[in-house]
């Protein structure tokens, strides 16, 4: 693509991994579950933008329609995560009346509460 | 410097304040603003890279719908929990953090820059094939022919998700409607709203599904706006949504992806996996495009409307 | 002839950016609401203009749609500012 | 092959079905799984008979269409998967079943349960990098709700951990495929196992879709989702999870590695799966040790007994020169992976027997069950047989195999964590078994179990030793289409 330059496919592509870049601070630096949320969106933007930028690498031939189609279900995909990481979200918020994960209390009555943090 | 260039790089650099301010503002409210923003910018970017179909998706379901569900997914969260951001990790902790996420986007950057810039994918093949797919538009023929195997597991992802956000109902309110009860003045601007949209709506939904074999548009496409048509319906109050345990609205939600697996086994039988007939291959995708729509609007509006909250109406 | 038009497209893309602007100073959310709105607009003249720039009238279905959810989003948007999140400013006080 | 697009359609269909069904679901999943788990033999026989075979889908071929790929190694797992899951399901049939009313659980656990059969199996037999991520997706997804599938915070807090681990995971793996389709204009891994060449894009792309594999995997140290989630889960539930979901993202690695990657060259990617099967045999096994709940400790020993898959990739040694010990590696890696299925499985559905009959899963409560579940003991002390890698049982064979790859390839180092592990496996496991044999405490209750759902483990953890006794089957079906790095040095 560098051949290409001044032609906006490898603008795009270096945008799009930008957006992963920027996307994937948000997931793991920020702690609201929503926030993590939307970040995960932006990422998943980040990688599709890069995915047809360089499906559009010879304009002579227009864009590549197998990344557009792959595209499509991805985003059809996310929006479905995200739909369910959602609701999970409400939920918990409802539940316990937070909206991040992080200082947990242990919690002695569940059968599950695990008491290993660490890791990654 | 060309005006395409000019205006390109405007629109990454916009894109790109955009998603930073999503990630790194501190109001959230301001976040999913920015978000949907980012989101439009983006369809404008598909537009410039020729990718059409894909710049409806985006304008359709990643700016549209995601945010729609991040705007009334934040609203029940603000009102239930705590707000504010804390014990986020210390400072040291987010230049790490920003360093790797530097040196991946770097990588990404790397990467694209030493691919071939004569690459072609599959364009060569898509374009010899496309007589024989049944339908005109190439993107449209990857989805419902070459890769329709894909597609097909695609719509019963979404179905699922909508099956695990009602997995997350109380037990009490199993089998009630969605959400909560929406309501608005009768004759005021939402009400109104309500009432005029639908058929111009319902207009476009059709003509995208139906454009969607030799133009760019297609059933997600379509099926996303019949959903913001119907939720937009609820929302002013007009109807209620169908509960849960509605016979009719389960036999909508499922009828798209069985009707595709079935076109799928039946191929199987005649000797093929989801294999289409060119001659009766419009015909079938088509059928198969049209109760996708359905189903596709029925399970975005209900995903957005969210789990059961209460039995009665 | 599209050189120009995507001249006039870039210019409203400046006009997207005042936008984001006011979208970070607020400071209420009825004026962010405003701001993404106004954003939108911006959005579905630019659409249409590289439609004609490109001569592509598929574009236009493009800025159909971004403007038919936009409408939706604003929709969302009030509801979700209304006094139990499922009203409408406009309703009398229950 | 009518036979393989029934392992496709038949558990998605009945997943479908399951929605309008309701209350009649387990009815339909009564009658759905023994027809899948015939279909999934009927896919071995043939490939038996007439060796490996590639289906266009749609008639469409790669680079174009998708391929679907049957071979021993998706034999393999779809037998397994078939068996482990058809014990869910009628272990499942007295738990999840609502006889008046439809109740939430009730309704959303068949088509969880069987469109999670469906994406397993969809894994098993793609060919297709992109069709793998949307499978894996429908996977993750059952996956997240049958965890919260128990409404309480606690098990809502372990599926959003798990979800976001998983998020991650999709959005790596999705990078690499990006890369992949940039770069060689293909997605079927047969084909990329002809165009794969040893360059900065195929390296990122390897690295990509391996790590988001392994945070799916929860191999060490994206491993923190994996206890709560596994352990929260309704009993079923967990068999399902830590049984084939986490072998689903296994079986993607080995698939890459073995043949889109052996000539990119990647010792020292190898080096480092191993490193991290290293950390999660010692971590899990050391955690396992110190759990009071018995789902925590079964849990755990998930995370150390994944670790074992990923010696594979180091000890079967890459870059596609011929090894002599590369067939026993990855032969001693896949009979490891389908082995801890069955015994996993078996494992966590006695967890959830001996938690029904005593009221919960606090270790100390388990005194004194072998008098009254000897048949459950049993059967949970015939898994832990296989787990700890004594003969005679399809985790010994595993691990003798997986130990002699690794003296013969002179990583001592990884044999001697290997033994270490086996080691804690007995500690972590004699501790529950002691307690099981231990007097009754005073005034303990407990529920009696059917004797029929007793016996539902037992068959799982049967299958487990049987894969060790009878295990020239399994190698010869494992033979059939293997990838030729796999194969270096093979008699």
């Amino acid at each position: 693509m560098s051949g290409a330059l001044g032609h906006s496919a490898t603008l795009f592509a270096l945008t799009g991994a930008a957006l992963v870049g920027i996307g994937l601070y948000g997931f793991v630096a920020r702690t609201h579950l929503l926030r993590r949320v939307l970040a995960f969106n932006v990422i998943g933007s980040g990688v599709f933008l890069f995915f047809g930028a360089t499906g559009f690498r010879r304009p002579d031939l227009g864009a590549d329609p197998a990344p557009q189609a792959l595209i499509i279900t991805g985003i059809i995909v996310a929006l479905s995560l995200t739909a369910l990481a959602l609701a999970l979200i409400t939920r918990y918020a409802a539940l316990s009346g937070r909206s991040s994960l992080e200082d947990e209390a242990p919690d002695d009555e569940a059968p599950d509460a695990g008491d290993e943090r660490g890791g990654g | 410097m060309t005006p395409a260039l000019v205006f390109d790089g405007l629109l990454a650099l916009l894109a790109v304040a955009a998603a930073m301010a999503a990630i790194g503002g501190r109001d959230l409210f301001g976040s999913v603003a920015f978000f949907i923003v980012y989101g439009l910018l983006i369809a404008i970017a598909w537009v410039r890279l020729d990718a059409i179909d894909v710049a409806l998706a985006e304008a359709a379901i990643g700016a549209g719908l995601t945010g729609i569900l991040l705007i009334s997914a934040l609203a029940r969260v603000e009102r239930t929990a705590s707000s504010g951001e804390s014990g986020e990790g210390g400072r040291l902790a987010k230049i790490a953090a920003a360093l790797l996420c530097a040196g991946v986007a770097g990588a990404l950057a790397w990467a694209a820059l030493a691919l071939d810039p004569q690459g072609a994918g599959l364009t060569p093949l898509i374009s010899e094939a496309l007589p024989q797919a049944g339908v005109g538009n190439p993107v449209t023929a990857v989805l419902l022919n070459f890769r329709a195997y894909d597609t097909l597991l695609e719509s019963i992802v979404l179905l699922f998700a909508l099956v695990a956000v009602w997995s997350l109902a109380d037990d009490g309110n199993w089998g009630g409607l969605p959400g909560l009860r929406q309501h608005a003045r009768s004759d005021g601007v939402l009400a109104t709203f309500g009432r005029l949209l639908p058929p111009f709506g319902l207009v476009v939904a059709v003509y995208l599904v139906w454009a969607g074999s030799e133009n760019p548009g297609g059933a997600f496409q379509g099926g996303t706006v019949l959903a913001a048509i119907w939720l937009l319906v609820a929302m002013a109050g007009i109807t209620e949504l169908p509960r849960v345990s509605s016979l009719p609205l389960r036999a909508a939600l499922v009828f798209g992806p069985a009707f595709f697996l079935a076109v799928g086994a039946i191929g199987a039988l005649a000797g093929t996996f989801l294999g289409l007939a060119p001659a009766a291959a419009k015909a079938i995708i088509l059928a198969v495009e049209a109760g996708l729509t359905l189903s596709i609007a029925a399970t975005l509006a209900l995903l957005v409307a969210g789990s059961p909250q209460r039995t009665q109406g | 002839m599209s050189a120009v038009l995507l001249g006039f497209a870039a210019f409203l893309l400046l006009s997207v950016a005042g936008g984001l602007i006011r979208v970070l100073r607020g400071p209420d959310a009825a004026d962010r609401i405003m701001a993404v709105q106004l954003i939108g607009t911006s959005g579905v003249a630019v659409l249409l203009l590289l439609a004609a720039a490109g001569a592509n009238p598929a574009i236009v279905d493009v800025a159909l749609i971004m403007a038919l959810l936009a409408a939706f989003a604003a929709v969302a948007f009030v509801k979700s500012a209304s006094a139990d999140g499922l009203g409408d400013p406009e309703e009398p006080d229950p | 092959m009518i036979a393989v697009t029934a392992c496709l359609v038949l558990p998605l269909a009945a997943a479908l079905a399951a929605i309008p069904l309701g209350r009649r679901a387990p009815r339909l999943a009564l009658v759905a799984a023994p027809l899948i788990l015939l279909a999934a033999l009927a896919v071995a026989t043939e490939i038996w008979r007439t060796g490996p075979a590639q289906l266009p889908v749609g008639g469409w071929l790669p680079p174009l269409g998708i391929a679907l790929v049957v071979d021993g190694l998706s034999a393999a797992f779809l037998l397994t998967g078939a068996i482990v899951t058809g014990a869910v399901v009628l272990f499942a049939t007295s738990i999840f079943s609502t006889p008046d009313r439809e109740t939430r659980a009730g309704f959303a656990f068949w088509p969880l349960l069987l469109a999670m059969w469906g994406a397993l199996n969809a894994v098993f037999l793609s060919g297709d990098l992109f069709n793998l991520y949307v499978a894996l997706e429908l996977l993750t997804l059952t996956a997240v709700a049958l965890v919260a599938l128990d409404g309480r915070r606690e098990t809502v807090a372990a599926a959003i951990r798990y979800m976001l681990f998983a998020l991650f995971g999709s959005l790596a793996y999705l990078l690499g495929v990006t890369l992949i389709y940039a770069r060689y204009g293909a997605l079927d891994i047969a084909l990329l196992r002809i165009l794969a060449e040893p360059d900065a894009p195929t390296f990122v792309a390897a690295a990509l879709m391996t790590i988001g594999l392994a945070a799916k995997t929860a191999l060490f140290p994206f491993h923190a989702w994996l206890p709560p989630a596994h352990a929260g889960a309704p009993a079923p539930a967990s068999a399902m999870l830590s049984a084939l979901v986490t072998k689903a993202s296994f079986y993607i690695v080995v698939r890459i590695w073995f043949d889109v990657l052996p000539v990119a060259g990647n010792e020292a990617l190898a080096m480092i799966l191993g490193a991290m099967g290293v950390g999660a045999i010692l971590f899990g096994s050391v955690l396992a040790i110190g759990q009071e709940r018995l789902k925590l400790v079964v849990a755990y020993s998930t995370v150390a007994q994944l670790g074992y898959l990923f010696l594979m990739f180091p000890l079967a040694g890459s870059g596609g020169e011929a090894q002599p010990w590369a067939a026993g590696a990855w032969n001693g890696g896949v009979v490891h992976a389908l082995s801890h299925a069955f015994a996993k499985a078996a494992m966590f559905l006695c967890a959830g027997l001996f938690a029904e009959a005593i009221g919960h899963d606090r270790m100390d409560g388990l005194k004194g069950v072998a008098r009254t579940m000897p048949l459950t003991v049993f059967a949970f002390g015939l898994a832990a047989i296989s787990l700890m890698g004594l003969p005679p049982s399809g985790g010994f064979t595993a691990k003798y195999l997986l130990l002699t790859a690794a003296f013969a390839g002179g990583n001592h180092f990884f044999a001697l964590v290997m033994l270490a592990g086996g080691l804690l496996a007995a500690i972590y496991l004699f501790r529950p078994l002691e307690r099981a044999f231990a007097k009754p405490a005073e005034g303990s209750d407990i529920t009696p179990i059917a004797r029929w759902r007793q016996a539902v483990p037992l068959v799982l953890a049967g299958a487990a030793i049987a894969l060790g006794v009878f295990s020239a089957v399994p190698f010869d079906l494992l033979r059939i289409g293997r990838a030729d790095a796999a194969q270096e040095g093979l008699e």
